[in-house]
């Protein structure tokens, strides 16, 4: 297949576009595998990329259930970022961004990683402090990260409601440069490609309906299209875990699933440059390349699988997003739509061996999945072709909320709703 | 969504507090069973279909409610106090 | 007298002129005008340019579904991009400008991007611009300039960073039935359910109901129909049943039939009157929803279908009836059925001309040849419109001979002069919001649309939104949707007779002409039947993938008018039928709302400002207030010229010297009481509370389930079955839910009651070697002295005739007292406290000069008590019952927990004399060039006014084993790296004398 | 006697506020409230804690969720939560009466009358400037007369009874109650309302 380049574009424009190849193959499955990733999104194609890539293991099948993508990577507010503060989350987060950083150049796909930083508000001097540490602890981890004052918000970023006036008054804020937004979907058709081009087969409109064991073991899956045998069996079905998880027959787990929404405002011209955050609540935000707002917040706090948010929480959002940016309550709301979360019960991930023979597990991303796609596959990959954690994944095992050693971000405990 | 409060009626979810699964089982308070206490703290049912779930209606009655609840729909199917409560002689 | 508006008619106030200026012009029209058809009737064609290419754009639509005609509106100062000129209500003094452009309209440089053509099509952006792999453009950077320009590019209007001045409310609204659409349909529905005795809320979101009526020209019942539609309308407002909302957009379909929707109050208004907001946020819970919300009319695809002056068939019906505004002088028609025939007997009844129509079908009905013939055309049958001429205005099209079966175009190719050019491919139902509300839609073959799914319990459908296209037809559907929202049989009733209408309604399955030249599917966007014929080549066939691939439907108007023909294309080049190819589920809003309208209330105004009794006292006092949660609180009470430093010092050194006082009313307070109260507390805390005699009190600490510390504070036994329980100020609310949770859930058995006494109780703090003095001098009723009161002991009395409840206990680590009066006698009290502290100089103090003296004492906080730490993590194990298990017990001692190594409470002191910073890490070594390995952090710091020193308490790997060790400040963010010690938490006081003296 | 000191502020003081030049849409007021308890029965007992409390106050009270009663000038209560009453009264000796009339057997009592404080609201567009900010139906048959209801506005709890056709009494937390009335006041500018 043709590399991509403005030079392709050019050859290929002259002769009216008209040869321009399928971005993947649409093969249909073989009887059996090294190795399947059941989960076609973001984690589950980048698993496979590096399976091919980093291991040399190309007889790989991704068996997704609907269209590539149409998992929460394509449901997201696109940001990417390493601004954690526990240095398990750090250490992860910012091998990621690493990995971000040259991914358009290793996909050969321009997923439009553009690193506008990300800026955290404070509006007290606790807030203040707690981002300071945070700010700290990725210097110490090696990333990046300032403090703003007030006066060098005003400058980065006009618009915000800067008054001392304001309900919740910025004290100052933390920002990450390195971070920034990519391009969701292209994300997940770079790695598509990529794992295509290296021989994974990608398997579209195929749902798993069961696995296929051997005594204990796990050796396959069965799907709308028929049994597939696999030595190895990934799962990478984030929100929607636990329903893969109860057809192995593991019928409790420390995961909840939960809506999050998200939203887009009609397009503007430049409007704000890096991606912000509200203290005096939760609100992210930032500007797509098309000119929408994009943006969204809390969670809508109950279990749920139906990608439907709730009307309290749109006015919630709208009414931060507002507090933040006063100018923004005159602009309009193009559209939400709402993702199912892996809630895991300390707000980090789940990247391990297990929990049965045969199975590898990827989950629990609750809001982090996306700028995790990147580390979570390279390092998930690692796990399958090794059958032992890279040391980046080694802190996310499963066994970790027994023996007490979780990694809680935001110190919530096991409370889902609240990571 | 709105939720019917077996005391104040039907009320708008911003009234309501989720307060998760209500199938797990809280093990003897002396209890040292580790497994138990870890199904009991973070192992989670999780089901797609019915969930039996409390919610406490923090902004009305304050009371803690049993609810079961289509997490595929958000349909609700029934809504009951969480406990016995004074003079209805409604239970759980 | 305007160029293209005709001498009579139209639903105008003919006798009223309304001055407008766009793009600085000033032009005129009449109130009931829209922007759009103010402009045309001003002859201006030229409205907008398009995302990507910057192309010409006019007025395409007449309604919700506009695509092109977007442009700023500028009021109360502020800007408000892309609106639809089609939805503004004319009104003196609006301005309006366009978009996307540079420098002009009329001359847009960003039209240069037309030359790009074929290199920038779908998705081109991912193919390039990843720049080089080394060299000063590695990685990002190279991606980063060029997405400078784009962003520049991108985008429609421009929004501005000015406060928006405008007011939003919102409102909650019950009813039986919620009908959406104001049409004939909904109108019966509504009068149908009101009748039936239902509390009904009808929303339109036109200025007036009636739509289609308001320009059919039709006649029901003997009367025009628009003339029925307001009689009917005047009814429904007649009764106290009924609530009719126009200007109203029902925008989202959220679980338990709670709908949202928008109101616009004020926006057709000059000015808002006095307190009314510009819009008003509706959520309205519906018993039933009749869903009536009509159909929206889609184009057909052809080479050069973008050019000002062609428009819908049905726009151009609806200006010339309720506008009696003409388009163009002379009008083509294409259409693939027989609504568009309607459309060209309006323009000619509106005095103008028709010079064509081109029909794709071979043949046509002969009620569409009678209408032809009354509009003075012979439709040219079997053929196709197949491109356009004209630049900034349309000026003929190119006609050639097609097969519909085939869509072959043969023959040669005839211009045919024309500036405007109406087109339809049918009608598709505005099924948004059953969607919404969980339904899958379903293809009509007949009318090539999506019908709405089957109505269940939550919604019932009427009219054109049910497919059912005809007037006679929204009548009856909708008198019988109304009447089965109330729960009733249809109705056999007669209706008021319509003319019946023998037009077919059906049209052909033609969405697109192939031909040579650029055919927009997605206006706004730009998006070209070639762009997704591209999509299929690359694979990109889902409709999500077409969708996420082209932008295909994601512009302002989300596709309103392309999503069935990009389907149709799609669906062809793949060779299956359009309802396999897929349709996408429709999410809220329906259409673009006002993003302040939903924040509504909370608008300028997003928390409620919480206040103690004494808060105007510390604000008149020079206090410098800071949020903590809702509340406010002092920080400082700082002199004329003192820095906040300088005045903690003052305040803190005041309070070891003499005495202070602080406000302590934020602290969450618990009324705990029953005869199982005692008991449930042992539950609750980690330590024991039955022992607890009355009248005094004593420190608790409490756990997670989990383990980890969650709250501390203490509680007073006031009598053998009442307690006062009280929490940190940021955890009150946590911890009431917490306890309630336990009582309802876990022990219902246990008799206890909870109530929320925080706002009960004012509650002054006074602290310092003079605490007592102060004491001696105002308090009334008990004695203070050591004995009556031992440290933890309880009294009560009066200070200044208002009773109070002393406790003797301490934060400080100095002799001190929690003085609690009723809310509303706590500044009565605080100003006795401090008339009779004056001898002694008594100073407040704020959160400051708290943190100080709590650190200097090793107090732990919410800083300390961060949802991570346990309790041996804080050295607070004593704490721990080994008697009796408590909520966390079961699980505090799991193998991470207990770990040695664990970052752990300890004492920093500032060996450089420099001061430390909260959130600064400790290090064993490196610099602020070469920065070491964090071993923890620090939680809190202040200059120790008694030790003369910056002391800090921090997290530090191993805790007290490290006592007596060097190490060093690390805080990169703040420039800061200096030498310290670790010692213990305790720096002041360690044996508790001064508190205990 | 101390007298209590109103948490509402300078900007809740007499005059005529709003568009007004329809007429006067609500009138707001702080009715003198000496007396605010909450009395909670143990299972079984909401029948007797509404008698006890009923005698103390002069009012014939049921524990239906939702049922209240006043007595105009005098005392009102009504059903917060189950087997939970708000009783307030003008006078502030009636809250040791109701304290006192709370057998421990049939609950507890707790004074809140200085936790929370009471704002009136009548006139007609009470209705409708209540629903601007409360999830509830106002409506006379939905929420007749005497009748309570607990409910919130965001973070700010509140109680409400309806002490008339176009009349509703509002109970909300002190601290909050400065914060609620400023809301309630923008609420009631579009009716035009009068302080009284």
């Amino acid at each position: 297949m043709a590399e991509y380049s403005a030079l392709s574009l050019l050859k290929n424009a002259l002769s009216g576009n008209r040869d321009w190849k399928p971005a993947w193959r649409k093969p249909a499955p073989k009887p059996s595998y090294d190795v399947i990733i059941v989960g076609g999104g973001g984690h589950g194609l980048a698993t496979a990329y590096y399976l091919a890539a980093e291991h040399g293991i190309t007889n790989v099948a991704v068996i997704e259930k609907s269209w590539l993508g149409s998992g929460n990577i394509g449901r997201n507010t696109t940001i990417v970022r390493s601004n954690y503060l526990l240095p398990d989350s750090i250490r992860f987060y910012d091998f990621s961004v690493k990995l971000w950083e040259n991914l358009s150049h290793e996909l050969n796909y321009n997923v439009m990683f553009s690193q506008r930083g990300v800026l955290n508000l404070a509006h007290n001097p606790g807030q203040a402090d707690a981002y300071i540490r945070r700010g700290n602890a990725m210097r110490h981890g090696g990333g990046d990260a300032l403090w703003l004052t007030r006066e060098e918000i005003a400058r980065k970023v006009p618009g915000l409601d800067l008054s001392g006036s304001a309900r919740f008054p910025v004290v100052g804020g933390l920002l990450q440069q390195r971070a920034g937004t990519a391009r969701h979907d292209a994300v997940a058709w770079g790695y598509a490609r990529g794992a295509d081009r290296r021989g994974v087969d990608l398997i579209e409109n195929c749902e798993v309906t069961g696995f296929l064991r051997d005594g204990d073991r796990i050796v396959g899956v069965e799907t709308s299209r028929g049994e597939i045998r696999a030595r190895k069996v990934g799962l990478a079905v984030a929100g929607s875990t636990g329903r893969v998880l109860k057809l192995a027959g593991i019928d409790s787990f420390p995961i909840e699933s939960h809506v999050l929404q998200a939203f887009v405002s009609e397009a503007l011209k430049p409007f704000v440059d890096c991606v912000v955050t509200f203290g005096g609540g939760h609100l992210y935000m930032s500007q797509s390349d098309k000119g929408g707002l994009v943006f969204g917040g809390s969670l809508d706090y109950y279990n749920s699988y139906a990608q439907r948010g709730n009307l309290p929480t749109v006015e919630d959002v709208m009414s931060e997003i507002c507090a933040m940016f006063p100018s923004v309550a005159r602009l309009r709301l193009l559209r939400s739509w709402g993702g199912v979360m892996d809630m895991s019960m300390d707000g980090s991930p789940i990247i391990t061996k297990g929990p049965l023979p045969g199975i590898y597990l990827n989950c629990g991303w609750c809001y982090g999945g996306f700028k995790a796609t990147p580390a979570s596959g390279f390092s998930f990959a690692h796990t399958i072709a090794r059958d032992e954690p890279h040391a980046i994944n080694a802190p996310y095992t499963l066994s970790r909320f027994e023996r007490g050693a979780v990694i809680d971000e935001t110190g919530h405990g096991p409370t889902p709703k609240l990571h | 969504m709105l939720i019917s409060c077996p005391h104040c009626g039907p009320r708008d979810l911003a009234e309501f507090s989720y307060q998760g699964d209500a199938t797990r089982i809280r093990p003897d308070p002396a209890s040292t069973d580790a497994k138990a206490w870890y199904g009991y703290v973070y192992a989670r049912p999780n089901p797609a279909g019915r969930h039996r779930e409390f919610w406490q209606h923090a902004g009305g009655c304050r009371a803690h409610l049993l609810v079961v609840r289509d997490t595929l729909t958000h349909e609700i199917y029934e809504v009951t106090f969480a406990r016995p409560l004074p003079g209805t002689g409604e239970t759980a | 007298m305007s160029p293209r508006r005709a001498a009579t008619g139209g639903l105008l106030d003919r006798t009223r002129t309304v001055r407008f200026t766009f793009d600085g012009q000033t032009y005129d029209g009449h109130p009931g005008d829209t922007l759009a058809s103010a402009l045309l009737a001003n002859g201006v064609t030229l409205v907008g340019r398009s995302f990507k290419y910057h192309r010409p754009r006019g007025v395409f639509t007449a309604g919700i579904d506009e695509p092109n005609a977007l442009v700023t509106v500028l009021k109360e100062g502020v800007r408000e991009p892309n609106i639809p000129a089609t939805r503004i209500e004319l009104h003196d003094g609006l301005r309006a400008e366009s978009q996307n452009r540079f420098p002009s309209l009329d001359y847009d440089f960003g039209a240069l991007n037309q030359l790009g053509g074929r290199l920038i099509g779908a998705g081109f952006y991912y193919k390039t611009f990843m720049g080089p792999v080394i060299g000063p453009l590695k990685g990002t950077r190279f991606w980063m300039l060029c997405e400078r320009f784009i962003r520049r590019a991108a985008g429609l209007g421009r929004a501005d960073y000015g406060k928006d001045p405008s007011r939003y409310e919102r409102m909650n609204a019950f009813c039986d039935v919620l009908v959406v659409g104001g049409g004939l349909a909904g109108l019966m529905a509504a009068e149908a359910a009101a009748k039936a005795g239902k509390r009904v809320i009808l929303a339109e979101q036109e200025p007036a109901v009636g739509g289609f009526a308001r320009w059919s020209g039709e006649t029901i019942g003997g009367k025009p129909a628009s003339v029925f539609a307001e009689q009917l309308a005047e009814r429904l407002a007649g009764l106290d049943t009924v609530r009719l909302l126009s200007r109203t957009t029902v925008w989202g379909y959220y679980d338990g039939n709670t709908l949202a929707a928008t109101e616009r109050v004020c926006d057709h208004l000059a000015k808002a009157p006095k307190g009314n907001p510009r819009q008003r946020h509706w959520t309205i819970r519906a018993g039933k929803v009749v869903l009536a919300a009509g159909a929206l009319e889609r184009p057909i695809v052809f080479p050069g279908n973008d050019r000002p002056g062609v428009m819908l068939a049905g726009a151009v019906r609806r200006y010339a009836t309720e506008h009696a505004v003409l388009p163009g002088d002379r009008t083509v028609l294409f259409t693939n059925n027989d609504s568009a025939y309607e459309a060209a007997v309006a323009i000619r009844r509106a005095g103008g001309h028709v010079t064509a129509i081109v029909d794709v079908r071979p043949s046509i009905s002969e009620a569409a040849a009678a209408l032809a013939s009354e509009a003075g055309v012979v439709p040219l049958t079997g053929q196709a419109v197949v491109g356009t001429s004209g630049g900034k205005r349309l000026a003929g099209v190119t006609v050639q001979r097609f097969d519909a079966a085939t869509g072959a175009l043969s023959g040669d190719a005839r211009p045919i002069e024309c500036d405007s050019l109406a087109v339809s491919s049918g009608w598709q139902p505005v099924i948004h919001l059953a969607s919404q509300a969980g339904g899958k839609a379903h293809w009509d073959e007949a009318l090539q649309a999506f019908l709405p799914p089957q109505p269940g319990r939550s919604w019932t459908g009427a009219g054109a939104f049910m497919g059912r296209m005809t007037t006679a037809e929204a009548l009856a559907s909708g008198r019988d949707a109304g009447l089965d929202a109330a729960g009733k049989k249809p109705s056999r009733a007669k209706l008021p007779e319509v003319a019946p209408q023998p037009l077919d309604i059906a049209p052909a399955p033609v969405f697109e002409i192939k031909a040579k030249g650029k055919a927009f599917v997605d206006l706004q966007h730009d998006v070209t039947a070639d762009d997704v014929r591209l999509a299929h080549r690359e694979g990109f066939v889902s409709v999500e993938h077409l969708k996420r691939y082209t932008t295909l439907g994601m512009a302002t108007d989300q596709g309103k008018s392309s999503n069935v023909p990009g389907l149709a294309i799609m669906a062809e080049a793949r060779g299956i039928a359009i309802p396999e190819a897929g349709t996408t589920r429709f999410r809220p809003p329906f259409s673009p709302v006002a993003i302040g309208s939903i924040a509504a209330e909370r608008y300028g105004d997003l928390r409620p400002d919480r206040l103690t009794p004494m808060h105007d006292w510390h604000v008149e006092n020079g206090a410098a207030m800071t949020p903590a949660g809702l509340w406010h609180r002092p920080l400082v009470y700082a002199a004329p010229g003192e820095t906040v430093e300088q005045a903690y010092i003052r305040e803190a050194a005041a309070v070891r010297r003499s005495v202070g006082i602080v406000d302590v009313s934020t602290l969450g307070k618990i009324a705990v009481k029953g005869p199982d109260a005692a008991e449930f507390l042992d539950r609750v805390y980690t330590n024991t509370f039955s022992t607890l005699p009355v009248g005094k009190a004593r420190y608790g600490l409490m756990l997670r389930e989990d383990g980890i510390a969650f709250d501390d504070g203490t509680t007073w036994r006031l009598g053998e079955n009442d307690f006062l329980m009280t929490t940190t100020t940021a955890n009150a609310g946590p911890v009431m839910q917490h306890l309630e949770y336990f009582l309802d859930v876990i022990w219902p058995d246990l008799r206890v009651h909870l109530t929320s006494v925080t706002d009960a109780w004012a509650g002054a703090a006074i602290a310092g070697p003079n605490a007592r003095k102060v004491l001696e001098k105002c308090v009334a009723g008990t004695a203070v002295d050591n004995e009556a009161l031992p440290f933890m002991g309880i009294v009560e009395g009066a200070i200044g005739g208002a009773p109070v409840m002393i406790c003797r206990l301490s934060f400080s680590g100095e002799l001190a007292y929690e003085v609690y009066s009723g809310a509303g006698h706590g500044l009565h009290v605080w100003e006795a406290l401090m008339e009779a502290g004056e001898e002694f100089a008594i100073t407040p103090y704020g959160m400051e000069a708290l943190g100080a003296l709590r650190i200097e004492k090793g107090h732990v906080t919410g800083a300390e008590i961060d949802g991570r730490t346990t309790a041996r993590d804080l050295y607070l194990d004593w704490m721990l019952s080994k008697k009796k298990p408590f909520v966390g017990s079961a699980l505090m001692d799991r193998p991470a927990l207990i770990d040695q190594n664990r970052i752990r409470l300890v004492g920093v002191v500032s060996l450089d004399g420099r001061p430390l910073g909260g959130g600064a890490h400790i290090v064993e070594k490196g610099s602020l060039d070469d920065l070491g390995q964090s071993i923890g952090h620090i939680t809190a710091f202040c200059y120790s006014p008694e030790l003369s020193k910056y002391i800090g308490l921090a997290l530090v790997r191993g805790g007290k084993a490290r006592h007596g060790t060097r190490a060093f400040v690390s805080d990169p963010l703040r420039k800061r790296f200096g030498p310290v010690e670790i010692v213990s938490h305790h720096f002041f006081d360690p044996e508790g004398r001064r508190m205990h003296g | 006697m101390v007298e209590r000191a109103t948490p509402l502020g300078t900007d809740f003081r007499p005059g005529s506020y709003g568009d007004i030049a329809g007429g006067v849409g609500v009138t707001l007021s702080a009715p003198p409230t000496g007396t605010i308890v909450e009395a909670t029965a143990w299972p079984g007992r909401d029948k007797a804690l509404a008698t006890a409390l009923g005698k103390a106050a002069g009012l014939t009270l049921q524990p239906a969720p939702g049922s209240g009663a006043f007595k105009e000038g005098k005392a009102a209560a009504f059903v917060i939560g189950p087997g939970r009453f708000l009783v307030s009264g003008k006078d502030e000796a009636l809250s040791g009466r109701l304290t006192q009339a709370v057998d421990p057997q049939t609950g507890t009592a707790t004074d809140l009358s200085h936790g929370r404080t009471a704002l009136r609201i009548e006139g007609p567009a009470a209705e409708w400037v209540l629903a601007k900010l409360f999830a509830l139906d106002f409506s006379q048959a939905a929420f007749p007369v005497s009748a309570g209801r607990a409910t919130a506005h965001h973070d700010v709890f509140a109680q409400i009874q309806r002490t008339g056709e176009s009349r509703f009494d509002l109970y909300v937390f002190r601290s909050l109650a400065r914060a609620f009335s400023g809301v309630l006041r923008h609420a009631a500018e579009e009716a035009g309302y009068t302080i009284r």
